[in-house]
């Protein structure tokens, strides 16, 4: 599953979903990514995708850590649009045999998606907005895979 | 014709997001919106901006049909 | 919060509590272990733990990890008794500024409790049951932290 | 007196889980044990296993009062 959604979501309600009639999945590891206030210095994320490029970009990444980590399973849920502090950004669940491989391949994404995936983001703080790109950190978590 | 759309800070830049442009290729296209706003055409050919055509990444010059659809993809942020 | 319970419970459920109300927390991971059919070599698994002295053994780690990784918090909830495949067995969350963080602190949590934890833990199957000890791969999972 | 807890295949072996004891240490306490089932007191001093007096490990001997809560401990496997 992968989807870009306008409205705020819940996490948990996704884990329940993604963890449901598994027997054969010892593992779930899950990442929620949460718009951070600091300290007021951000008041609205705002994050735009290309409808149908976005999501097929993602699905490209989602199929290399199908195979890399042995997934039996994952989900991706995005959020668009503005986002205020405290609201969930973006969830990642895997589902392996095994730990190492959920925790990986969870990672792995989270990487993908921060530093790579098709989104603009503008803040919008208390001194105006502006547009964001990854940072070097970003990019050296990214470098890590390859 | 094509429907053009653009992100990011390029749709700040030129103050619109999508519109209808005549043009058979995208040379022309690029051509067409430069000479309507030179920011904005000198942006489209700046450092990391990718161009999409019906959704698919292309390089250089390509042809357009009446129906395709043209984004301009500044470099991306991540989520 | 670091809770035994004899009953089947929802990770969803879990982390919808967990990540409610942070505006400075940027990052949740959660791992949630599901026991495994085995293809129905294991029928049900039987987790023991000695109430009170379990808790307070995995409250040290929980201080290790928040030290250690700047947790802004954590939880670990531990399913004991007789398991069904398909039910959860354990859930972490730990909650970071930084993805970075929080993976690694999930990561170390599960890796201790795994292969120290004061569980015993015994197999049902159609072979009878055995008692579980933990396998090279979980001792060595550990000592990546030391 | 003290209250004796085993866990795990201790358990099994001994046939009980919790049973109160006359011993006035843990020494004393092994030995009464170990009296009356010779595998089990052998078990008790087997590789890994460890001891809790009050749900605090303790190694060698330890004075028992008559609440006291002594835990034998096999090796732990691990959620």
């Amino acid at each position: 599953m992968i989807r870009l959604v306008e409205t705020a979501f819940d996490p948990g309600a996704l884990l329940s979903e993604f963890t449901r009639g598994r027997s054969e999945t010892g593992a779930v590891a899950t990442f929620t990514g949460i718009a951070r206030a600091e300290a007021g210095a951000t008041t609205v994320l705002e994050l735009e995708a290309y409808p149908g490029f976005t999501e097929a970009e993602i699905g490209k990444i989602a199929e290399q850590a199908r195979e890399r980590f042995g997934l039996h399973d994952l989900a991706i849920l995005h959020r668009v649009g503005k986002i205020g502090p405290g609201e969930p950004i973006v969830f990642v669940a895997t589902a392996a045999g095994h730990r190492r491989a959920a925790f990986e391949a969870c990672d792995f994404l989270m990487d993908y998606l921060k530093s790579r995936a098709p989104f603009w983001k503008k803040e919008h703080g208390p001194g105006g907005a502006r547009w964001v790109e990854p940072t070097a950190q970003d990019h050296a978590d990214r470098e890590r895979w390859t | 014709m094509a429907r053009v759309l653009l992100f990011g800070p390029l749709r700040d830049l030129a103050g619109w997001r999508e519109r209808d442009v005549e043009a058979a290729s995208l040379a022309a296209l690029r051509g067409a919106l430069a000479a309507e706003d030179a920011a904005l055409g000198e942006a489209l050919g700046g450092p990391g901006v990718q161009t999409a055509v019906d959704q698919a990444l292309v390089r250089g010059d390509a042809p357009l049909s009446p129906r395709s659809e043209v984004a301009f993809l500044p470099p991306m942020s991540g989520g």
